[in-house]
């Protein structure tokens, strides 16, 4: 008890010292968390920089006193100082003390370590056999995430749409090289790696209908090549019963026409794109490319570009300037004519209202 | 004439420092070499932070970014920090144990130039448009699959100058060891000998992991081996342990010399003793050992699962209590002392809270649920060149102001120095401070380019206002040795008045042979001892003026290195080209050649004769 | 530094490091014998746990075996690297410190960290 | 120091290896060698120990199957003696007599190209076989570790050759002494490799 009060103040403190500096922005600030994993890590965070703050202020309180009081100025040219040769009491209290701030922290770590590593939920069932617990399965690949839903039967890419207030779990999966899955207002990351699943679980708390863009942001945090700074992707967040509603209209995306005046742009597309890229949210992973069922919802274009026919149409016409090394081929052939209906057909691709 | 005379002279002279032994020629060598890497990382370090100016900057591209900062981190951990703390060990250690020479002279040059041909053939990769690019980890998954010859460069000019590193670490060990003049016993021996210890062990034993890396991570990319390729049932992982078991002891063998340095500055310009010397000793050979017990720490976010996760946390924290120590006891040097705040006094004295600060954030990665978050993030490279940066450039600064005059007889400026220190470490704190937050802010690091709107536009634009300003304090630096060097004033033995340790009682520069008669220690800060006694030389001899013996100079470690360094070429040219197959064989037979050569033929160096010490002695004034 | 001295043995020292010598000669033949000793042990060991004659477990023999290489290990370096003889402090350090260095980072890499 | 100096067994120091500075500094140097050896040894084996039966060799290509005990057991012993004969060697060296010594350091030499010729000849087979280098992620890894090895006996092979020829006609100094010595310090330290190769690699490899 008494140490939680203790606690408290040092976190005080150290919050203080935090926000003074700011915050940074809450779609992607470690310091907003939006969720228990972020506000674990957090208060963790707020733990460790009080002690730090605090050895810090002793450290500098002894040296600026030496400082000011034996200047060879002040304590004369001649002045012979006393040759001491140490001092085991004050050894002591340096190893003792020490010991003893580390102690404060390694327990709350140690405990958050297997608080957070916690993934034995992840393969429960109801009786029924239902999956009690929604599990995300994610790919990474150059320079694009691609998310499935194993147990509703659906595939979506570049933004990942989750339900708030529950734990939702990740299996983790590069298909290239070794990228990195990191939602920073969320939680801290974890790697992507080539030979092994890995798996954690996040939880998110806030509604991202309220942010700047509605959407958190995504980071790819372990350098993969060229693009690897442009290899962003987008959280939605929602209600439970609201993510259902998303849910269902995905499933039913599976062989969906477009209005009438995007055939043009569809019939363009059936014949050069839809060999890597579905437009229906039906499926499993493993596609050359981006899953473009959802579209015409997202807010980026390949992950950062401006959401806009405009956009559309420049990276399609020459995708490894905006993205160096990315897989997919640039199209210089195609008229503006072409690149418009294409641009009109792909916004038109939405579950969402 | 007088020009050919000139023009022969000139050769001599290169051929002299080409084939030299002594270990303080070998020493400026280093420094030099290693400072002029200095200036290269630095330079690419100034093109990362104009690129991260601003938003959606395009100074350079994405493809040359990530090469820059490969190469930055390469150069400055491997060509430039580790040598030109190899410099001021090789000049300075074997004076601190009153020795003539280190064990290995031979073996010394063979170091040295394994070292700049390595250093060579990574920085050619920019010559062949060909550089790595995987970042200084070179993880494997991107490394294997990186196009072009880059990561080879990487790899190969590493091992040549890993190998270099090995060869210095153990000739620094046998040199402790066996030529410590007498009465030098283990605890009289001045810090800075006894981190160049610990840190050579470090190396003994943090260096052949590297070797196996690198070799694995050459034969899969260029003789078809498999241990990283997931689909032949490699591990990309192998790699990432490997590195890091490497990676950690080497930000020790980094920071160990640097704190020796301070720990010989603080009790000089303090004219105090080192407060708790044997603590001293005992912390140092602590931060050593667990040094090699915390390497998962660089991997927490890689799925280890939880209970690795949980002990390497606690052992990474462990750290903090040694270092700890150190800390406390600089402090309570310079308490109760009389501080003349000179310029190596000044980067020490800046080392202080900015370590701790860089110290302190490494305890805070440590809590690994924490890490999490900070992992790959800005906050990571705060870290790092807080303690990088704060400690070990802080030191090597301090290190060379401070030996400058005796390693080539030329004092620096005062003046120009407390420049070059104002404008270096408050462009130091403008770049890096800020980084903290930009990682909390979501910022991961090795990022070519970044969006606007993302709230980081600011700090990453004080970030490299701040980056200026440290180029500045370099170039005051580089003017300031020319300077000093074309008024070229003489230099007492003891420059700086209150010399502690026995390389203050010789010449600067020291004759070649060091010590005209072999000291007799008879305490802890033997110079001083002297002094205070009255012994104004400083120096109690062991021995009578007699023949000095002395190694040969020898151009064979220059031949030999060259010819790994063309097998090199071939290595990796075998695949695409006829000739790289022969050159490689080429090579590698040139250096054996060379090898056979030094064991079969007797060298066995030649005397000095006592007659020559005595006139040596007395021009330089009678005394020692 | 310069030469060594010369010394010149007296017969009886002489004759009493021969003898010395020719002991430690024997101790060394006998250490010999035990090595070759493990060996075949080990090898047998593993011909009958792989032609199922002992009925040895797996977790039994492979232990063993780590034992024996152990044993031998240290028989090579006390007896015919002289490690046991004098002015090989340092030798003795780094070697252990080289072992236990080895044996934490296999510990960590294979048990710990492994998956 | 004179090379040409002469000595007798009576003259001869109780450890000529260290008797000089010099000799000295190699002797405690090539120990620090060796202790870095141990790391790098270990190394390898973690990685073997990791990549053990990993890759698509195919079940012919496991560790149980592939390893021929009776020829290891023949290297072993090779290696093993000729331990014991640099030993003696080693023996003579303190008696100053240099006739003897070469005689068995020659033999040391031929077990050790014995041992070599034997490994050279394990290898074709599995390449025969089918299982080369560049196979598998085991392949790899089992190839490096105990070429790594072998290497090593190269090395060694070709260093006491050259001490044994270039110092027949000269005899026995303290300058060379130290070289044989470390040479045998050097040959035992390839038997502990060795050591711990048989019982990881091929015996715990056979009982899997
Ligand atoms: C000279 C180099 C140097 C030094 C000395 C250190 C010192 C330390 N480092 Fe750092 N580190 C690096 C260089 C260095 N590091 C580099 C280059 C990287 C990045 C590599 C890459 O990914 O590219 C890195 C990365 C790194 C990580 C990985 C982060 C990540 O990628 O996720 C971690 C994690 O634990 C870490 C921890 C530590 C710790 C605990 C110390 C400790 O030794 C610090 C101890 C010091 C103090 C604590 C201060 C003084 C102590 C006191 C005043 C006593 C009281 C203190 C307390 C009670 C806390 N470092
Ligand atoms: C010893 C190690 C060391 C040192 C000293 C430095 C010094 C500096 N580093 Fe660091 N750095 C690393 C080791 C080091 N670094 C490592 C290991 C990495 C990780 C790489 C990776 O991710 O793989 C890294 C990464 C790194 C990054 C992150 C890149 C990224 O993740 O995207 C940044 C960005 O700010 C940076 C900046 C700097 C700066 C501004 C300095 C400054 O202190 C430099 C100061 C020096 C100068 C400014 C020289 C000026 C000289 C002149 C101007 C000379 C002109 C004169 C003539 C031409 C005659 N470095
Ligand atoms: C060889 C496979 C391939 C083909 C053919 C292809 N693409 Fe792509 N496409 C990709 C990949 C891979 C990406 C992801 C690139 C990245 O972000 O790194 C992508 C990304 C996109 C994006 C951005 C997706 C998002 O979620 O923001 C759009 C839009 C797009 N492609 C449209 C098209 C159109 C239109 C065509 C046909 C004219 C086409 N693609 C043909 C592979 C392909
Ligand atoms: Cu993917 Cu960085
Ligand atoms: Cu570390």
């Amino acid at each position: 008890m008494k140490r939680l009060k203790n606690w408290r103040l040092f976190s005080l403190l150290a919050a203080l010292t935090v926000f003074l500096a700011g915050c940074g922005q809450e779609e992607l600030s470690t310091l907003l968390p939006a969720g228990q994993v972020g506000q674990d890590q957090f208060n963790l965070l707020l733990l460790s920089s009080a002690i730090m703050l605090l050895v810090i202020i002793v450290v500098v309180i002894i040296y600026l006193i030496s400082l000011v009081r034996f200047r060879r100025s002040k304590v004369g040219e001649d002045h012979m100082p006393e040759q001491v040769e140490g001092s085991h009491t004050l050894e002591l209290i340096w190893t003792t003390i020490p010991i003893i701030l580390v102690l404060i922290l390694a327990v709350p770590t140690v405990y958050y370590t297997y608080k957070l590593g916690d993934v034995t939920a992840m393969g429960a069932v109801d009786e029924d056999g239902n999956a009690e617990n929604l599990v995300v399965d994610v790919t990474a690949k150059l320079y694009w995430w691609e998310f499935e839903y194993p147990d509703l039967g659906i595939v979506t890419a570049q933004e990942l749409v989750v339900p708030m207030d529950e734990k939702v779990y990740f299996n983790l999966l590069a298909a290239d090289v070794k990228h990195s899955f990191w939602i920073p207002a969320v939680g801290g990351k974890l790697d992507t790696n080539v030979e092994n699943v890995n798996k954690f679980y996040l939880t998110f708390e806030k509604d991202s209908k309220n942010l700047k863009d509605g959407v958190f942001y995504g980071k790819c945090a372990e350098l993969c090549g060229p693009s690897h700074a442009l290899m962003d992707f987008k959280v939605k967040t929602m209600p439970r019963a609201e993510f259902d509603q998303w849910v269902v209209a995905m499933q039913a995306t599976d062989g969906q026409m477009a209005d009438a005046d995007a055939t043009d742009g569809e019939a363009l597309f059936a014949q050069s794109c839809i060999g890597c890229h579905a437009v229906s949210g039906v499926g499993t992973t493993g596609a050359a490319g981006p899953n473009l069922a959802t579209f015409g919802d997202r807010n980026r274009v390949a992950g950062y570009m401006d959401h806009t026919e405009e956009s559309i149409k420049e990276w399609i016409k020459d995708t490894q300037k905006y993205k160096p090394g990315n897989t997919m081929p640039s199209f210089p052939q195609y008229s503006e004519a072409e690149l418009d209906a294409l641009a009109v057909y792909l916004m038109g691709l939405k579950v969402e209202e | 004439m007088s020009s050919v005379a000139q023009k022969r002279s000139f050769g001599a002279t290169v051929w002299d420092w080409m084939t030299t032994v002594d270990h303080k020629k070998i020493g400026i060598l280093y420094l030099l070499g290693g400072l002029f890497f200095f200036v290269l990382g630095g330079i690419e370090a100034l093109i990362i932070r104009l690129q991260l100016l601003k938003p959606n900057n395009d100074l350079v591209s994405a493809g040359l970014f990530n090469e820059l900062i490969t190469m930055h981190g390469t150069t400055m951990i491997f060509l430039a920090a580790m040598p030109i703390l190899f410099g001021l060990m090789n000049a300075i250690m074997p004076l601190q144990i009153g020795a003539r020479d280190v064990a290995f002279p031979f073996i010394n040059s063979l170091g040295l130039w394994m070292f700049i041909f390595g250093g060579i053939f990574l920085n050619l990769s920019w010559f062949f448009g060909q550089v790595p690019d995987a970042g200084w980890t070179s993880y494997t998954s991107l490394a294997i699959t990186s196009e072009g010859h880059g990561i080879d460069f990487y790899a190969i000019g590493l091992q040549i100058a890993g190998g270099g590193t090995l060869m210095a670490g153990i000739n620094f060990l046998v040199t402790i060891i066996n030529m410590r003049a007498p009465g030098m016993t283990y605890m009289r021996m001045p810090l800075f000998t006894w981190t160049t210890f610990v840190a050579s062990a470090l190396i003994l034993f943090a260096f052949p992991p590297l070797t196996i890396g690198l070799f694995m991570l050459t034969f899969d990319r260029l003789f078809g081996g498999n241990f990283f390729d997931h689909t032949m049932g490699g591990n990309t992982i192998i790699w990432e342990h490997i590195f890091w078991i490497f990676g950690h002891p080497e930000v020790y063998i980094l920071i160990l010399p640097a704190f020796g340095i301070f720990s010989e500055v603080f009790p000089i310009f303090a004219r105090k003793r080192l407060f708790g010397y044997a603590s001293m000793v005992f912390a140092t050979v602590l931060i050593g050992f667990l040094g090699f017990m915390v390497w998962a720490h660089h991997m927490f976010t890689v799925g280890l699962g939880p209970t690795a996760n949980a002990i390497f946390a606690v052992a990474t924290m462990a750290i903090a209590v040694p270092t700890g120590v150190k800390i406390f006891n600089w402090l309570l040097t310079i308490w109760g002392g009389s501080i003349k705040v000179t310029v190596p006094m000044l980067y020490a004295l800046g080392f202080i809270p900015s370590f701790v600060m860089g110290g302190v954030t490494g305890i805070m990665q440590g809590a690994a649920p924490l890490d999490y978050q900070l992992h790959d993030s800005y906050f990571i490279v705060a870290h790092f060149h807080y303690v990088i940066v704060g400690g070990v450039v802080l030191g090597i600064f301090s290190g060379m102001t401070l030996w400058w005059p005796k390693m080539f007889g030329v004092m620096l400026s005062e003046t120009l120095g407390k420049w070059t220190f104002w404008f270096f470490f408050i462009g130091f704190h403008l770049t890096f401070l800020i980084q903290h937050w930009l990682g909390f802010w979501g910022m991961p690091r090795r990022v070519w380019t970044y969006m606007d709107g993302q709230g980081w536009n600011s700090a990453n634009f004080i970030s490299t206002i701040g980056a200026m300003l440290m180029g500045i304090g370099v170039i005051i630096f580089l003017i300031n040795v020319i300077k000093s060097h074309v008024q070229k004033k003489p230099v007492p033995n003891d420059p700086w008045g209150d010399g502690r340790t026995l390389e203050w009682a010789i010449p600067s520069p020291p004759p070649f042979y060091n010590f005209a008669q072999t000291p007799l220690v008879r305490g802890l800060d033997s110079v001083w001892i002297e002094k205070q006694e009255g012994n104004e030389s400083g120096l109690t001899p062991a021995e009578p003026v007699q023949d000095i013996h002395m190694p040969n100079g020898s151009i064979i470690p220059f031949l030999m290195t060259l010819g790994i360094f063309v097998a090199g070429f071939g290595a990796m040219y075998r695949l695409e080209t006829s000739w790289g197959l022969p050159v490689l064989v080429l090579g590698l037979f040139f250096t054996f050649a060379t090898m056979s050569a030094r064991s079969l033929k007797d060298d066995l160096g030649f005397y000095v004769k006592k007659e020559q010490v005595l006139k040596d002695l007395k021009e330089k004034g009678g005394k020692i | 530094m310069a030469d060594i001295q010369i010394y010149k043995k007296s017969p009886v020292e002489y004759e009493l490091e021969k003898r010395r010598a020719k002991k430690s000669m024997q101790a060394q033949i006998i250490m010999f014998s035990l090595m070759i000793f493990l060996t075949l042990v080990s090898f047998t060991m593993v011909v009958a746990f792989n032609a199922d004659i002992l009925g040895f477990s797996k977790y039994f023999v492979i232990p063993i075996l780590l034992l024996f290489a152990a044993v031998q290990v240290g028989l090579q370096l006390y007896y015919f690297m002289h490690m046991n003889e004098k002015g090989h402090g340092f030798a003795k350090l780094f070697m252990y410190t080289g072992m236990l260095l080895a044996f934490s980072m296999l510990l960590g890499y294979i048990v710990i960290t492994w998956w | 120091m004179d090379l040409n100096k002469k000595f007798t067994p009576e003259t001869w120091p109780a450890n000529p290896e260290r008797a000089t500075l010099e000799a000295k500094n190699k002797f405690v140097g090539f120990w620090l060698f060796i202790a870095g050896e141990v790391i790098l040894f270990s190394t390898l084996f973690g990685v073997y120990i990791a990549l053990k039966d990993k890759g698509i060799s195919g079940p012919e290509f496991s560790a149980q199957e592939l390893y021929e005990l009776p020829l290891v057991f023949v290297m072993t012993m090779l290696l093993l003696t000729s331990s014991l004969t640099s030993v003696f060697a080693m023996y003579h060296m303190k008696n100053y007599n240099f006739k003897k010594m070469q005689i068995w350091l020659s033999v040391t030499a031929f077990l050790g190209l014995g041992f070599l010729m034997l490994e050279v000849y394990e290898f074709a087979h599995y390449a025969q076989l089918g299982f080369t280098y560049n196979n598998s992620a085991f392949s790899s890894a089992f190839f490096t570790l105990v070429g790594t090895h072998g290497f090593h006996v190269a090395i060694g092979l070709v260093w006491i050759t050259l001490l044994i020829f270039r110092n027949a006609k000269r005899g026995l100094n303290l300058y060379n002494a130290t070289k044989y010595y470390t040479f045998s310090l050097y040959w035992h330290f390839i038997d502990v490799v060795w050591v711990f190769i048989f019982t990881v690699v091929y015996l715990m490899g056979v009982v899997g």
